[in-house]
């Protein structure tokens, strides 16, 4: 038997004015297991928590009830008061008086009669009450960053800078990402490489970081703290602690073919490469798909030619398992396949591309030197049309996103800024909906596109683009002047939705963080924990969180580091204490639990258990992980035969509460 | 039993911890009136609610019992509404079928924010509850005095 | 009330509408028409249907269907210039046109298209 | 039928199972139980496999299965989609089960021949029609007055899964298994709880329906946990009568296959499998059609979500639920 104590707050006269404070610790006073019973002005206070620590002393008290405001405001007061008193904190329980009872109540006997009732749910709770004690955890100090491009580079970065060991996954063969491939960034025009290429040397010479580049994850076991991950690093069929990156075999390599994805397609590269020159790691790759030697056998020139001996044909793919604290996906976004939008003649007409395209074309190290040609006949072009949102705020998924891809507004104008600028005889014309420039120094960007370098916005969208005689029939509406246009354009720009990489939807499979139906990664909440994902110990950054700009995202790269470091510099983690816990012995093993639960925190394993007759019995049983459970208990209702139960809000608890109150 | 005392209902409102306790505090904060009769049993997630909590509140004696929950999508813990949505819909709509007034049971998602709908729910469910009159069709006579 | 006609016949809901006029883009017979797809639906939206019952535009409109193809909202004006159309019907009480009239207007002169909508029209 | 007794002493005799989950006769010749063989000399002398074989044999596999050495067991099509779904809960071994699949045309109900009239039944020859040897005479009897409840329903002929076949892979049957409980629903709340009332105060608590239920297989049921705060053994009153029913229907909610044993085996013959139809229909009208039990993959209903399920409201509403 429990021995409890019951301390009834007036909280000054907000709740002694509607409740007889006196009368409720009176009566229950006489509730079985109550040993000592009073009231008190203000049980908040320093005397009222000493009054409470005095009485537990003199009686002896295993049990503490407190008739006073909402838990949400002073339970966590109240079990430190206890704790200091040499109680479990979890032995206290709070009878909500105050704004669910006193504040909504205006008769004086009907809001004594509930403030009893109240208390005595909380006497019968604590009777079944056990004390709790908050588990730990250790943390392995050290992060894995999955994806290599500005978001994972700043984060890898500023958490190297704390001074933790940090690792890089990218499955490309070098670090940077999409936005190596930009030229010019917005809305101060600062060439991305510029400012880029630096970070990424940053990353390989910090002796914190580690770069795991042409590598993709394999597998992820653990939990906050104590993730376990395997790595597949692919294979370059190149030693990169030999290959100096000189470039010598991708000069000779006789195969010339093979389409250069850096340039999206727009020119060849070899079938040993670097994909360009401020590649991070800068090693080369031979790609098997096209490699001479790799398919039958025949060539072996980059052998030949390598001075470092760094060729390797029989290189294999490599596992690597390491162990991390706290992983952060930065696995970012890519252009949405335009091939589907048939009206804008993307497939039918090389002059037609997409925004990312038109930033090689204008790119210094493109495949064009930075000259604007037709990838058609190499000719200037004189009218470009730009066309936004293609693809971006559409209705249902057949046609494109539902969602507002937030760059094309600003990236459009650049473009479009650009041209004029380096080409003035050009006529440039953008069919936007709206133009969305919420951000510093965005919407005087977007003006002067306007106002200083003439480019043509017209309000209203293209139907159709079709090639004719080298020329593209452009036919669109322009909605304020309620016109039909047609342009002969030299080429068509269109703005594609953006989308997150395919590889994200796999890997939030792996990591159990949950996504959204864009397969964009859920955050803990939208307002309050932007950067961390519901799954404890799993951060956000960038593009895989949803459409970003370059600033937005190492802002948010930047606080998904700092709340990286923040969860690295704890040695141990503290665990919820109320969570979930079988009774192993009435567990089915029927996965039921596991299927409902939002942290992966059940898993099952088979266990010797006596049978009769002196027989062993394997069976399959459920295994609750206390660091990972969040204590929701889900889990407990999905159990039929009960065995599952959630501690500190028990079956046997949260009837009596019911009994007490039905009583 | 007090002979002259006006009969009302016994209701039992569960509220998970992260909304719709927070949402009944604010009601009281802003000194939004409900019935008394009104009993608050805080559980950390509406998915916590075991059909067994319910039948054991109409058997010891309560006349309606009502759940309120975080808005589909706002959950604490992401999903938790949504099996407890299904759960209850189906437990909801097996005890019409047994005969059992609907009335007397009642899903709500009432967010930390809407001290008003709390109280407003409250009112409204009271009122049904008592327009129904006493639980006869679910009861223990042995936990009645 | 007319509006809900509207809605009731095209199946579709104007307010979905975000004005990017890729409809009218997309027409080939805008410059035919007293309204343009994209007025279309906004004046259906702010109920001004019974101008619309009463132009002769409506009926330029070769129902191509392109609109209906590319509207990224799922607005599709043709189903709404078509759900007019039966609205002037209903209103007169009887049909200009039954789908038997119409093998004995087909002429070599009428174009293709005209021919395969009023089959797409008619088949239901 | 002999078939199926040949196939079990040919897997004892070649060595491939030790031993036989099957049907062996009770106190009469219509009146089987379900049975573990362990020689060719006990199959032949016990084992049967008669029109009288409607008890589903998967959930015995949860003890034997677990048990040293192979055991075939012989499943009717519904009886496969318990089989199923006990291995979706990993209730039962499958590397230590010889499943034999064997076609079904519905089975015989002793207690349905005799309120037919068969007094003193010696035998019955299936055919067209059933001609029942009596001490008095023979019989002949339509085939569809004699079927089990649960087969005068039967959802489907596919045996769900197997390891080897007698007879030919059914497919899904197109029934009328929900007709009751809209007929059920069409009624008003007052005579719904007078029907249920008249039904569930039968209630013996004898615990068969539980004892049946392959769903209802927990290592420790929930009422027979005096930790879990409903233990209860004997019901006492109409709550209690009514708790523990819809628990247990609650319980079983979409792991239930509606294999009709529930209702079979009631002593008092409370339409028991009313409960589990009316959850299967809910489902399948509010979250799409689902069959437990029909397949290895799928997500059950109450273990899953769609961001715009109906709220719980919709009762109020639906069709169906009429005041």
């Amino acid at each position: 038997m429990q021995k409890i104590g019951v301390f009834v707050c007036w909280c000054g006269s907000n709740i002694a004015a509607t409740v007889d404070v006196e009368a409720v610790s009176q009566a229950l006073a006489q509730e079985p297991g109550v040993v000592f019973s009073t009231n008190y002005q203000y049980m908040c206070s320093q005397t009222g928590q000493d009054l409470i620590r005095d009485k537990i002393k003199e009686y002896g008290l295993t049990g503490v009830v407190v008739c006073s405001c909402s838990p949400r405001m002073h339970e966590n007061t109240f079990r430190k008061t206890c704790e200091k008193a040499g109680l479990n904190p979890y032995m206290v329980e709070i009878a909500n008086i105050r704004e669910q009872c006193s504040w909504i109540h205006k008769d004086k006997a009907e809001a004594t009669e509930k403030a009893i009732i109240l208390g005595r749910a909380a006497i019968a709770k604590v009777q079944l009450n056990a004390p709790l004690q908050a588990g730990t955890s250790p943390v392995k100090k050290r992060a894995l960053v999955i994806g290599g491009g500005i978001a994972g580079i700043q984060t890898a970065l500023d958490i190297a800078d704390a001074g933790f060991q940090v690792d890089i996954v990218e499955k490309k063969p070098t670090i940077g990402g999409k936005m190596t491939q930009i030229d010019k960034t917005f809305p101060t025009l600062d060439c991305a490489a510029c400012i880029l290429t630096p970070k990424m040397v940053d990353c390989a010479q910090n002796e914190n970081i580690h770069i795991y580049a042409y590598s993709e994850v394999e597998a992820v076991k653990g939990f906050v703290g104590n993730f376990k991950v395997t790595i597949r690093k692919k294979a370059r069929f190149v030693d990169t602690t030999k290959c100096t990156g000189c470039g010598l075999c991708t000069e000779k390599c006789p195969q010339k073919k093979v389409p250069n994805e850096f340039n999206l397609g727009l020119d060849n590269r070899r079938a040993i490469y670097i994909p360009f020159a401020q590649a991070v790691p800068k090693v080369a790759t031979i790609d098997p798909d096209y490699c001479n030697m790799l398919k039958n056998g025949k060539c072996g020139v980059c052998a030949k030619v390598c001075g470092a001996n760094a060729i390797d044909y029989k290189q294999q793919d490599e596992l690597i398992e390491e162990e991390y604290g706290a992983i952060v996906a930065a696995t970012g976004f890519n252009p949405i396949d335009l091939s589907k939008f048939n009206e804008f003649g993307y497939s039918q007409s090389p002059d037609v591309v997409s925004s990312l395209e038109f930033e090689r074309l204008m790119n210094a190290a493109g495949p064009t030197g930075g000259t604007l040609l037709r990838p058609s006949d190499g000719k200037h072009p004189h009218t470009i049309v730009f066309v936004q949102c293609v693809g971006s705020r559409c209705d249902g998924g057949e046609k494109g996103k539902p969602y507002c891809s937030k760059i094309c507004c600003m990236y459009t104008a650049k473009h479009a800024m650009l041209c004029r600028e380096k080409y003035p005889d050009t006529d440039v014309y953008v069919f936007y909906i709206d133009v969305r420039t919420p951000g510093k120094n965005f919407d005087e960007f977007y003006r002067r596109a306007v106002e200083e370098y003439g480019v043509h916005y017209i309000k209203g969208m293209v139907g159709k683009v079709v090639p004719e005689n080298g020329k593209l029939k452009v036919q669109a509406s322009d909605l304020l002047d309620n016109r039909q246009l047609h342009i002969d354009a030299d080429m068509v720009v269109l703005a594609a939705a953006i989308e997150p990489d395919k590889s994200a939807r796999p890997l939030a499979t792996m990591l159990t963080a949950s996504m959204d139906t864009n397969d964009f990664f859920t955050e803990a909440h939208p307002k309050l924990r932007p950067v961390e994902s519901p799954t404890a110990g799993i951060f956000l950054s960038g593009a895989c969180q949803g459409p970003k700009d370059i600033p937005e995202t190492v802002a948010q790269a930047g606080a998904a580091a700092s709340k990286v470091i923040g969860l690295l510099s704890k040695d141990h983690l503290l665990c919820n204490p109320c969570t979930a816990q079988p009774d192993e012995m009435m567990c089915n093993g029927c996965s039921s639990c596991e299927k409902v639960c939002p942290y992966g925190a059940i898993t099952y394993i088979d266990k010797e258990f006596r049978g009769p007759n002196r027989t062993t019995l394997l069976r399959r049983v459920a295994q609750v992980n206390p660091a990972v459970c969040q204590g929701c208990g889900a889990c407990t209702v999905a159990c039929m035969s009960g065995a599952m139960d959630l501690k500190g809000f028990s079956n046997r608890q949260i009837m009596a509460e019911v009994d007490a109150i039905c009583k | 039993m007090q002979v002259n005392k006006e009969w009302t209902p016994t209701i039992v409102a569960f509220c998970c911890n992260w909304c719709s306790y927070a949402g009944a505090d604010l009601s009281g904060t802003n000194r939004l009136q409900y019935p008394a009769n009104v009993k608050i049993i805080r559980i950390p997630c509406s998915c916590r609610l075991n059909p067994m909590f319910i039948l054991r509140a109409f058997q010891r004696g309560a006349d309606g019992v009502i759940l309120c929950g975080c808005h589909p999508g706002d959950c604490h813990y992401t999903t938790g509404n949504y099996y407890a949505r299904r759960r209850m819909t189906l437990l909801f709509s097996m005890l019409e079928y047994l005969g059992i007034e609907r009335e007397r049971t009642r899903v709500e998602w009432v967010s930390a924010a809407e001290g008003a709908k709390f109280a407003a729910t409250m009112n409204d469910f009271v009122k049904t509850v008592t327009a129904l009159g006493e639980n006869k069709r679910l009861e223990d006579l042995r936990c009645k005095e | 009330m007319l509006m809900d006609t509207i809605a009731a016949i095209s199946g579709v809901n104007p307010r979905k509408c975000m004005r990017c006029g890729k409809c009218s883009g997309s027409c080939p017979a805008y410059d035919e028409m007293e309204y343009h797809p994209h007025q279309f639906v906004s004046m259906v939206e702010s109920g001004r249907i019974e101008e619309l019952m009463a132009s002769k535009g409506i009926y330029t409109c070769l129902s191509c269907f392109a609109c209906i193809e590319r509207c990224p909202r799922s607005v599709e004006p043709a189903r709404l210039i078509e759900a007019v159309r039966l609205a002037v019907i209903r209103q007169q009480g009887k049909n200009h046109l039954t789908p038997e009239q119409i093998p004995q207007l087909l002429d070599e002169d009428l174009p293709q298209q005209a021919i395969t909508s009023a089959f797409r029209k008619y088949k239901r | 039928m002999q078939r199926v007794k040949e196939k079990a002493i040919e897997l004892l005799r070649s060595g491939e199972v030790s031993r036989v989950l099957g049907w062996k006769t009770g106190e009469f010749f219509y009146d089987l139980t379900p049975a573990v063989f362990e020689s060719v000399e006990e199959v032949e002398k016990g084992f049967v496999f008669s029109l009288f074989s409607g008890a589903n044999l998967s959930k015995y596999l949860i003890a034997e299965s677990k048990k040293e050495g192979k055991i075939a067991v012989f499943l009717k099509p519904c009886d496969s989609f318990s089989f199923v779904q006990l291995q979706k809960e990993h209730r039962i071994k499958r590397e230590n089960i010889y499943a034999v699949g064997i076609q079904c045309d519905g089975m015989c109900d002793g207690e349905s021949l005799r309120s037919a009239g068969c007094e003193g039944m010696t035998g019955v020859e299936d055919g067209e029609s059933l001609t029942v040897h009596t001490l008095y005479g023979d019989q002949v009897i339509e085939k569809k007055e004699a079927l089990l409840g649960k087969c005068q329903t039967c959802k489907s002929k596919r045996i769900v899964d197997f390891d080897e076949l007698i007879g030919q892979q059914g497919e899904d049957v197109p029934s009328d298994r929900f007709a009751e409980v809209a007929k059920l629903e069409a009624m008003t709340p007052e005579e719904r709880f007078a029907f249920w009332r008249t039904e569930l105060s039968r209630c013996i608590r004898c615990n068969a329906c539980r004892n049946v239920c392959p769903a209802c297989s927990c290592e420790k049921c929930v009422f027979d946990n005096p930790v879990s705060g409903v233990q209860n053994k004997a019901v006492a009153d109409s709550f209690e009568e009514n708790m523990f029913h819809i628990i247990r229907a609650f319980h079983v909610t979409a792991r239930c296959t509606d294999c009709g044993e529930c209702s079979r085996v009631c002593p008092q013959n409370i339409p028991l499998h009313l409960l589990n139809r009316k959850f299967i229909k809910d489902i399948n009208e509010l979250y799409g059609d689902y069959q437990a039990g029909a397949d290895f993959d799928s997500r059950p209903p109450l273990m899953d979500f769609r961001m715009d399920d109906p709220e719980p409201s919709v009762i109020y509403t639906r069709g169906g639920a009429a005041k």
